[in-house]
Order: structure tokens, then C-alpha cells, then sequence
């Protein structure tokens, strides 16, 4: 099993669910992060002072899925639907996953997801 | 004779006025202030709102309006007031409460220029000091018969005694305070939300403010009302253009700073000025205002956190001087001589810098002795004064 | 001859009514919007009520109350009014105060329904334009002295005038601007919080609006004041029954709804009905307000974001023909006939849906034109109103 | 003869009473609570207002100032009171709108007992109830005329009737409610800027409650609202030192909490008391409110949740013995005699405190049988009532 | 070294770390997230209009263990205390962990656990 | 490829941000969590009623790097400016990563860093 983490721009999220449901990946969690990285924040001014804004609000999904075939279609999906060509796009991460159980029915694994 | 109606007008302007400062301008500087400070910096109004309303009637009232020149005596703790004096055609003691909250308001005014690293107990004693040493001598000369230091000034509702007095005071304060850790870092307000409901709300308790400061329901006050709003309005409309022409995006702190800045911009001229000039007074007001926090400013090296000195300081001065110019025909004195009051103005104006800078100065020292310090701790102050201070959290999801 | 209590009492009811704009509404309607929008939605209420203030000592006021019988003229910024002029037996410019909040909070009912995507630009000419266009007009042949578009209706505070108006314009220009990107995706409301402290207010303020239109402090305005309060809650009641009923979760938003409904209702009656009469127009008011929002509503294709013409269009519709038949029987007239009130009542509602339909959309148009455009870009409306129009953050956490 | 003046002002104190419920005790109760009851206990207060208002002019007025001994009764519906019906100097129906905001404010005080677990319709039902029950007979004995259970006390605007009464009546219904989940586990506030907003609007509303309460724009009203302010701002900072001193940390919700009781301890004494009295009387109230939420509660086992009693109730009593203590000079009756005056302020303590005991535990079982239950399922009240009952989000981030 | 992320109902925070607590695992990181999964979220109505909420309020508790036997445990009480048999009750993740440091003491791997 | 997770005090974010971006490491994601650990959370009393706050505010920061050297080096730093001496000052954990993707250029792992 393998675990996506893409940090991706906050409005692309709907877009990406809708698409991955559509193929058939239906778990996943998200959270709010901020990120750090070459898109350098943005100048604002306030009361006079100007400053810079150097994190970002972006969202982190976490995807587990349970073969290469899933893997290659979350990722597919995830690069096309938050893609916009600017700078701070985001990345995806992907990790190994030992092991993965239901919580309500202790299903393990592949049967889990 | 007392008069109930003026009465009943009174007992709601002054009920308008205490709103101002423990929720007005709490709100209005809570909002703007880093999410780890808005508690304390709320604080700070509430106390300095009752600490005031203690210390007037103690003895403030006496220095402002009992009897003498330099300083006013003899009315200590309200003495021989009953419910049956007079002011005017007004209870005197309901004179006491209205006079009670310019007072509170002022010093809370000034608190802006410290936030985020004054030390809390240091400024309880300094808001009961300064409301005795500076405030109060500043108000019996230009309201309270003192004689020879007041100059003929016109100031109907306390532009140059409140105004210019809070606006000089914070900035005296941010001096020796010196600046916050990082000043120049830029913060992100807390919440526009609360800062636009806090201006809203001192814009409601300025019609308490300046029409109330007529001492009656009448034409007048009638008059002071409606170009009190349009100074608002004014004020608002010109700060927003400003900054969309500037930055091109009009905040709401931007609107909400600009009706606080046509506000303080009128609030001298309100018992002469018509609605003409109160246009102008507020817009030319909201673009002082505008000017003074985006640009003057910079060229200072004071940490003057929430502009107390750029808004209220600034326009203050500038409301008084146009006091002077802008006069509706109709509240025009016969022998009105514009060139002398200029003079009557701009010698009130000074008087109350120098004397609210140098008083300041001394009883913000006086205040650090007795409270342990000026500043909290550099630990104190990274972690948030709303922690620190009071351990508590502005909000918890 | 001026009365000093009824002057008081109006100088404090102008008051009121002025928080009902930039504090009550903004919060009201900025509560109910998407978090990325609040801002701006509190913004439209806040920047309505300056322009509203000046455009109306400018000209709106000579419009609606100046000579003339189709318009008014002849009172442009105030022209001869001082401060003994009296309107009755209170000056007449606390009067022109008093009636300028009138004209601001009738566009920024109307601002509901154009949120999370109307242009600020051009919201804030369509402001001054309406205003002039629209209100001033429709005020004029309702209370200012229009002769052959007065029909003799029966309308205390404004249930035509504003409440009407407003919800019409607001669905005028809600058809034209389109809906909402997302606009049948439902929204999570901001904060209930921030809507309910927003209705409360509203219903605060609206005791200087119904009573304070009696322009007096007497008999009739304690009943308006007493009847007014009986409608809120009625209507509040009646809401929070029939989402019990229908849903099983009574909302806070949902009973704010209804007081608010409940307010709008009793508005043209409040001078006339007693509080039994109140209850029921409450009561139904409340229901009405339900309905249209949660049925009526989505027979038709307008994205009326905050539902403007759902709760002031039809309830106001709802209270005004009830004012023709719910009658204190102390403060009837003796040859009081109803059914030809309930005709002139007719009458007014009809001319007010369609001069109010017409001249929205024309003034729409050339405000969408001078305002480059009608709506944001469909990035900034993603984006978020707050953000890309005003670069700030409802809440930095 | 009505009086314009008092008139004019007896509307506003009216408004600003009303303000204290929705919005006042609203925010002070709302801003306590954990974050997922916020919206439920917002709407306690809410829905007492509204129901309140109700019951009020249906029945309770009747009883409470209808004629008769033990009970009033003849003014059902208000019946036989017209525009022209005056109450003293000012108009029936608003004497009968002020004192439905007062019957409106003291269930709501009682709501705070009870949140976090009791059941919204079973909430509603007991405030109507409890209102027509307990609260319209409690007043007809101080004010409404009753002669036998009228023991001469000093309860100028509601000491007794409202505070002690109210108190009472929230630790009864906390009792039989018993404890939440977790009562013990403590509680992180949602957000001290609702509760000291909330307090600032109920400082603010106090000046109608307490100044109107003489019914009239006099000195006596003028006196009552200076001693007001000073035992507001006296309270505040007798809270704030008493934490400073016990925990090393002033907390906002400290000094709120502290202007709070310093408002419940002078309302019996505002038409009778000077400064010097109301400095001590709020300077004792508010030490008496600390002691009484931080050592006494834990005496007992009862879950107070916001403490209703522990402020309202036991600075209730300290005032209403405080009344007959400190009496300014020029208020004094040449015959007064301390002692006996005692007797009767505690002849109305015991009478209030056991017929509040007795009639809100009568009340509160059959409202929870009427409403199914008295409180919410196990899982409900884990969720959150905000949710569970509402379905609501305090904020949707 | 392995790392468990559960994600888990709100509600059952406090029991799993009481739990945990008592079995000797004194060490965890929590955030709020959101959950998409079989869990559908609910329809909600909002001014007459109704809408799908999708994603579901969860809690993430993020724990690394030193052994297999305080894996077993930990699992094993979660597994127990977040069990409600209703659909959405939540995943447990296992992931390899190659380092761990505390930064008050440098310490390492087991001893920093 | 290196995933390093580090839970830090809130406080410490901004100087471990600038130390990295001078040792050339720019690129980070963040979010607010909840700790609870051998830094027990404190007492608080409020309206008189005292009770343990058990769950402390933190900071975790997750930084993928392309090699040991990277590795080394940021953990170096976070140590060393994370660093307090007071118990709470947290953990470094550190975890293996299988893919790296760009999203806006579709680069992969070194290039994608
Ligand atoms: N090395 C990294 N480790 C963890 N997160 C990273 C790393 N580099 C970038 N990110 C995350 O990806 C986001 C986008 O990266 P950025 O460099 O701004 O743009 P781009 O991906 O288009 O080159 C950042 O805001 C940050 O949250
Ligand atoms: N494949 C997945 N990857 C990551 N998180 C998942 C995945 N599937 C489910 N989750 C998380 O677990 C939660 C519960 O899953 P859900 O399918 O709703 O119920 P259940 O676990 O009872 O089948 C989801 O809300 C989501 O946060
Ligand atoms: N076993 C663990 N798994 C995950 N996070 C942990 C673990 N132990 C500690 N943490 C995190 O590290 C933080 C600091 O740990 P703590 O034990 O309080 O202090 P220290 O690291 O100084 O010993 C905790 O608040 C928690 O967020």
C-alpha cells in the first residue's frame, strides 16, 4: 500500500475529489497547512508598513491507496486537476504504508480501503 | 430650571459615549491588533475605562471644573453636589458622568500607541495618573474657567482637549516605550470584522460626543448630529479613495480608520460648522488621516502601534484649525474675526502638545516606577500578552 | 415651537436607525455569507451608509422633501435650512438626519441579494444612484408632498417605501447580475454569531425606526415602540415553529430571520395597530418570511443571495395590506373605511414594485457601465471578495 | 400629564434594556461557553426575549401590575390601555414595554444554570412559564401594588425582583437538572470578546435599566445613572485585583464578570445611594462575586454552569442589604431608620429566595414534561447542542 | 521504529489518549482534519437551499512507537476505544520510521521515545 | 529521498525558517497541531474551577529532502534553534520517501526538490 501527500493550491480541492471519486478513489483526509517554498508569499501593506506574506495557505490531501494501479491514477488525476502552470502549484509525495486497518470492522489492508 | 427634555437627551449621550471606549474602541483596536494581543489590548480600554470613571469622580471632576485659574478645587469626591444642582438645565451630576467618559475615552485612546508590550499594571497607573495630571488641568482651561491659559480657542466637543491631547500622549508614550520587537515585521489585524463594528460604534457614541456636548436637544445639537455623520461619511468615503487609488484595494480598516479620522476632524467644529464644511473638514480629514499613517509616519522612528498620534493627533490639528475656518452663516457671530481666532487655535493646539507631551512623559515615568517596568519581558511579548498577562486565549475552536 | 423631548427623542432615534446600517445590517448579512466573502458583504452595508449619508444632504433630500409634486426641489445641500428652521416641533435638520438613514439602509437591504459577486465599484455607484433615482422619488410621493402618486396608503416607517423598494430592487439587480458560480451548492453561513448579534441589533435600532417615525415622544410612538417589539418577537417565534416543524433543528439564523421578518411586517403599521393586532401581523409575517424563503424562493431562477426580496419584497407586501386591517381601535379614524384603504394600499405596493423594478434596472445598467462591469472576474469571485477586492482576511488565526 | 422629556427618554431606557437580553447576556453567556453550545446558549437568551415579550403583555403584566392583593389581574391582553393611558408622566404601554424587558432579562440570567445539557423546548416552555409563575407575583408584591407580601423593602430597579429572584431560580433548575458530562473537566471559554462585549452592552443597558427605573429625566435619574457607572467600574476592578492577587492574572473575563456584579449590587440602591456609597457597595460586590465563584461554589455540589447564582444571587443579596445602609444625605427620608429598613430588605431576600425555590422547581418539572425531558441525550450533549439541536456551526472557518 | 496515524471521530480523542495514557504511551500529536470516505457527510438546508456537506470534521493522531509490542497495544486501543460500528469511524495507517530525535537532549531513536 | 517531520514549539517557526532558507533548504509545509507528551500541559482555573490543560499548542513542519546531506543538515539546524533545554521542545522523526512530483512541471524527485 502507498501513501499520496499532495499539497496542492486550496481551490483545486473540490476538483480533485470529483475526479478521484469519479475513478473510484473514495478515502481520503485533508487538512489545512501552510507552505514555504519558491512562490515567495506576497508583499502587503498594512497601516502604512509593507511586509512580506511568506506562507501560503494551501490544503495537504492524504490518499492511501492499495495497488500501483490506484497509485498511478490518484497521481495522474492530482497533477492534471491542480495544475494551473503557476508557481506554487505544490507537489505530491508518495510513502509506503506498512499496513492499513478499518476501524469499525478491523478489516486490514486492501479490504480496508 | 432643569429641562427633561435636554435631560433625557443627556442621559443617553452620556450612555453613548461610555459605549465608545470599553466597546468601541476596544473593538476597533482589539481587531487590529496581532490575534496574541487582542485581549490585552481590548483590556486596556475596559480599564482605562473604569479606572477613569473612579478617578473623575474622586478628584478629576474637581481639577477640570472646580474653582480656580491654573486648576480647579474643592469638588473632591463630588463634594456638595446633590441630585437637585444644576448645570445649566441638566442635573450637574449627570454633567459629572458625561465629562467622566472624555476622560476615560482619552487615555484610552492613547493605549494604542503601547500595545503589544506595555506592561499592563504600568498602564492601570499610568491611566489614573494621567487623566489627574494632564487631562484634567487641559480640560479646566479650555472648558472648566481657567483663565489664563485659555486663548478664546473654539473647541466645541474636544478636538484640541481630547484629540490632540490622547494623540500626543501615545505618541510621548511609544517613545519611551521604544518600539515593539518587531515593528517592522507587519502584522496581520486580528480580525477586520471587529475593527469595522468598533468604528461603527464609536461613530454611533460620537453623536453623544459631539452633539451632546451642546448641554441640550436643540437646534444646535440637531446641527451638530447631522454634520458629525456627514463628517463620518466623508472621512470614510475619502480614506477608501485614497487607498484605492494608492494600493488599489479599499480595506475596511481603510473605511473604518477614514470615519474615525472625519469623526475626530469634526468634533471641534460641530456646534458652527454647516453641512458644507463639515464636507470638507471630513474629507479633507480622512485624507490627513490617510496621509499620516501610509507616509509621515515613515519618516518618524516611533512605534506608534495603532497610529493614535497619525489619526487623532494629525486631524486633530487640523480639525481645529479648520474650526475656525469653515463657520455655517447661521452660527456665525456678528463680529467674527477669522484672523484672531486662527491665532486662538494654533495657541490652544501648542499649548496642549507641549504641556500633554512633557506631563505625559513625566507621569508615564512615575507609572514604570510604581508598576515594576514599562515593557513585559521579551519572553512575554513573543509569546502574546493575551497568554502572558492574562492567561487567556482571544478565541478557542 | 421646539420641543426639547420630542427632540431628544429624535436625536436618539437617528441614532438607532444609523447602527442599523453599517453595525446591524453588515453583521446580519456578513454573519450569513461564505467566509471569503464576509468583508465585503459588511463593506457594502458600511460604504452604503456613507455614500447614502452624503448623497442624500446633497440632493436625495431635496428630492424627497422639497416642493413639488412629481419631485421635489429646491433644497439642494440644504439649501436655506438652518438651525431654528423646525420640521413640526423638532429642527428640521435633525429631520433630514433623521430620514437620511432611511435612504441608506433601503440600498443596503438591497445589497443582499448582489453578494459574493457584485462589483464594489459599481455597488457604490449604484448606491448614489439609486438613491436619487429610485428612493428619493418613491419617498417623496409617499411622505414628502407628491400630490397625484400619493394614493392616501397607510404607511407609518416605510413598509413601502424602504422595505418594499428595497426587496424589489435588490431581485432587479440580483436577475440582471446572475447567479452565483456555485450558487445551488448551498453555503456554510460565516457565523450565526455574528448574524444573530447583527438581527439583534436591527431590531434595536428599528425601535428609532418605527417609533422615532412618529417624530415625537408620545402615545403613538410608546405604542409603535411596544407593537414593534411584539412583532419581532412574534415573527421570531413563528420561524423557529415552522423549521421545528419542517426541518426539526430550529436555527439561530433562522429565528434572527424572523424577527427580522416580524419588524418588517409591523413597519408601515406600526403607528396604528394595537398589540393584538401586532401578534398576528408578526405571527404571519414570520410564516410568510419562512415560506417565501424556504418554498417560494426556489420556484424562480434569481440567485437572491441573502434574500432580500424573500424576506423585505414579500413580508413588507404582507404587512402592508395587514395594516389596512389590523387597526387599534383607539387610534382608528371615525369614518375609517377598510376597503378602500386596502385599495389605496394596492395601489402604493403596485407603484412601488414597478417604478422601483424599472428604475433599479436603468440605474443598474449605468452603474455596471461607469463601474467597468457588473460583476468580479470568475477568479476573484473563486478567490473570494475579501480578498480580491479589499486584500484582507475576515479572521487571521 | 405626559411629559415629553421623561417620555423620550423612558423609550430609549426601554431600548437599551432590551439590548441587554438578545444581545448583552447573549454575547456574556455565549463568549463563556465551550464552543460547541455557543449558538445554543446565544439562543436561550435570545428566545427568553422573545417569548418574554410575549407572555408579557398577554399576561404577566396583568398579574404583575394588575390589580389585587397576592395577584394582579384585570389587564389581559393589555385590555383597557389606550395611546392616551399614562403611567405617571409617560405613556401606559411603554411603562408596560420597560417592564417586559425586565421579566425578559431575569429568565434569561437563568438560562445560565442551565446550558450545555437542558433542552431547548423545554427551555422555552419553562420561560413562559416561570415568568407568569414566579416572576409577575414576585413583582406584584414589590411594585405592582400588592399590599401583604410588601414589606416596605428598598428595591429600586430590581435587586429582589430580578437578580436574587433569577439567581435563585438558575441554581434550582441546575439542581434538579444535575451535572454536565464533564463538569468538573473545566472549560476552555469560546471567546472572552463575546463575554466582554456582552458585559460592555449589559453596562450600557444598565443605564436604562437602573436611570429609567425612576421613570423620569431627573436628578434622582441622573444620580442613579453617575452611581451606576461608578459601581460598574468600582466592581470591574475589585475582580481584576482580587485574581491579580489569588492567581497573578487579571482576566478579561475577570473584570467583566466584576462590572457585572458591581452593576447587580447597586441596582437596589441607584435611587437612594451617593458615589461614595456606590464606590464601596460595587467595590464589595465585586469581591463578594469572585469569592462566591472561585471559593463558595465549591462548597456545593450543584453545576451552576455559568454561576447565575453565585453573581446574581449573592450579590444580589449583598446589594439588597447594602441598600439600607448607604444612603446619600440628599436622599435620605428625615425618618429613616436603619434598622427596621433592614428587617424589611431581609423579609424580601427570604420571601424571594423561597418562593422563587419553591415555584421555579413546580415550573421547571412540569416544562420538562411538557417538553420531553429536561435534558438532552448523553450523545447530544457530547457533540455539542450547537449541533444536535441546531444544526448550526458557531464559525465556519 | 513505526508511526501510527489514525484517523479517528472527534468525540473519541479523550478516551484513546486516556487509553493510551494508562498503557504507557505518553507521546502523540493530534490535528484536526477533515475526512471524505463511505461516511457520505449529510445533507444540510440553508435558507430553503439544500447542499451535501462532503467532507466530515475528524481528528488525526499521529504516534510513533520504539517496539512491535507497543504497536500491538496502541492498534489494539484504538481499535477499541473509536469502535462505534457506525460507517466513518475511522482508519489506522502504519508507516516505517528510520529516525527519531528529541531536541531538548539529542537523544535518539528508542530513548527519545 | 528523506521526509523529516518535526514537532516543534510554535514559537521557534520563524527562526528555523530563515536558518533553512540560508542553508538553501526553501521549501516547507506547516500546520498547526496539538501535543501531548512527558511536557504535561498546565493548570488553569477558570470561573473558579481548576483543571489540566492536557493537549499544548505546536508547530509541525515537513521538509523532503534529496539526500543526506540536506538530511543532515536540516536537522542540524531545527535542533539547534528548536532547541530551549525545556521539557515540550519536541521531536524529529524521519521517513522515508518513494516519489517526489512537481506539480507544475511534472519534474520528479531530485529535480522535483
Ligand atoms: N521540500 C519540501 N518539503 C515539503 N513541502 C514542500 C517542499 N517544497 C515545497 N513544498 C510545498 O509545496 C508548496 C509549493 O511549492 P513551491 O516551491 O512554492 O512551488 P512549486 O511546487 O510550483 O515549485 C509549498 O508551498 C510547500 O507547501
Ligand atoms: N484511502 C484513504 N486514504 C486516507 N484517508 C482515508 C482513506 N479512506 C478513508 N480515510 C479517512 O477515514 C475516514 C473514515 O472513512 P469512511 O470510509 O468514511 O468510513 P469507514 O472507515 O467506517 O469505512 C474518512 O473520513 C477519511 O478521513
Ligand atoms: N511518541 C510520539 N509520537 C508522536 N509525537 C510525539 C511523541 N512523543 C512526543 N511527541 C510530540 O512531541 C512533543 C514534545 O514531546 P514532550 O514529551 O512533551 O517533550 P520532549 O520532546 O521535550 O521530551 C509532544 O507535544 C508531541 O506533539
Amino acid at each position: 500500500m502507498k501513501k499520496i501527500e499532495a499539497i496542492i493550491k486550496p481551490a483545486k480541492l473540490e476538483a480533485i475529489k470529483d475526479a478521484l471519486a469519479e475513478a473510484g478513489i473514495e478515502g481520503m483526509t485533508v487538512s489545512e497547512v501552510k507552505g514555504y517554498g519558491k512562490q515567495q508569499g506576497h508583499q502587503e501593506v498594512y497601516r502604512g508598513v509593507s511586509y512580506q506574506v511568506e506562507f501560503v495557505p494551501k490544503v495537504k490531501i492524504e490518499i492511501v491507496v492499495s495497488n500501483e494501479e490506484f497509485l498511478k491514477q490518484a497521481i495522474e488525476i492530482i497533477k492534471d486537476k491542480a495544475h494551473t502552470d503557476k508557481v506554487g502549484d505544490g507537489k505530491i509525495f508518495v510513502l509506503d504504508v506498512l499496513k492499513t486497518i478499518r476501524i469499525r470492522t478491523g478489516e486490514e489492508d486492501t479490504e480496508a480501503l | 430650571m432643569l429641562d427633561t427634555g435636554n435631560t433625557a437627551w443627556m442621559l443617553v449621550a452620556t450612555a453613548f459615549v461610555m459605549l465608545m471606549t470599553p466597546a468601541g474602541l476596544a473593538l476597533f483596536y482589539g481587531g487590529m491588533t496581532k490575534r496574541k494581543n487582542v485581549l490585552n489590548t481590548m483590556g486596556m480600554s475596559f480599564v482605562a475605562f473604569a479606572i477613569g470613571t473612579l478617578v473623575w469622580v474622586i478628584a478629576g471632576y474637581s481639577i477640570a471644573f472646580g474653582e480656580g485659574d491654573f486648576i480647579g478645587t474643592g469638588k473632591i469626591m463630588l463634594n456638595g453636589i446633590t441630585d437637585k444642582t444644576l448645570s445649566g438645565s441638566i442635573p450637574e451630576l449627570l454633567f459629572v458622568a458625561f465629562q467622566g467618559t472624555f476622560a476615560a475615552i482619552a487615555v484610552a485612546i492613547a493605549s494604542g500607541s503601547m500595545i503589544e508590550r506595555v506592561k499592563f499594571s504600568t498602564f492601570c497607573i499610568f491611566s489614573a495618573l494621567w487623566i489627574l495630571v494632564v487631562y484634567a488641568p487641559i480640560t479646566h482651561w479650555a472648558w472648566g474657567g481657567g483663565e489664563t491659559l485659555n486663548f478664546g480657542e473654539m473647541d466645541f466637543a474636544g478636538g484640541t482637549v481630547v484629540h490632540i491631547n490622547a494623540g500626543v500622549a501615545g505618541l510621548v508614550a511609544a517613545l519611551i516605550l521604544g518600539k515593539r520587537a518587531k515593528a517592522d515585521a507587519g502584522v496581520k489585524p486580528f480580525s477586520p470584522i471587529l475593527a469595522v463594528l468598533g468604528a461603527v460604534l464609536l461613530w454611533f457614541g460620537w453623536f453623544g460626543f459631539n452633539a451632546g456636548s451642546q448641554l441640550a436637544s436643540d437646534g444646535v445639537a440637531s446641527n451638530a448630529f447631522l454634520i458629525t455623520n456627514v463628517a463620518a461619511a466623508a472621512g470614510a468615503i475619502a480614506w477608501l479613495l485614497a487607498e484605492n487609488i494608492m494600493y488599489k484595494t479599499p480595506t475596511l480598516i481603510g473605511g473604518a480608520s477614514g470615519a474615525v479620522a472625519g469623526l475626530v476632524a469634526i468634533t471641534p467644529a460641530a456646534g458652527s460648522a454647516g453641512v458644507d464644511g463639515a464636507m470638507i473638514i471630513g474629507l479633507v480629514g480622512g485624507f490627513v488621516g490617510f496621509i499620516s499613517v501610509n507616509k509621515l509616519k515613515n519618516l518618524f522612528k516611533v512605534d506608534d502601534s495603532l497610529d493614535a498620534f497619525w489619526v487623532h493627533g494629525t486631524v486633530g490639528i487640523w480639525g481645529s484649525i479648520a474650526t475656525a475656518i469653515f463657520i455655517a452663516p447661521y452660527l456665525m457671530a456678528d463680529d467674527y474675526n477669522m484672523g484672531s481666532q486662527l491665532v486662538s487655535q494654533i495657541q490652544a493646539i501648542l499649548l496642549t502638545i507641549v504641556y500633554s507631551a512633557v506631563g505625559t512623559a513625566i507621569v508615564f515615568y512615575i507609572a514604570s516606577f510604581l508598576g515594576g517596568g514599562a515593557r513585559v519581558s521579551e519572553d512575554d511579548e513573543s509569546e502574546g500578552l493575551d497568554e502572558s498577562t492574562h492567561g487567556e486565549n482571544a478565541i478557542n475552536l
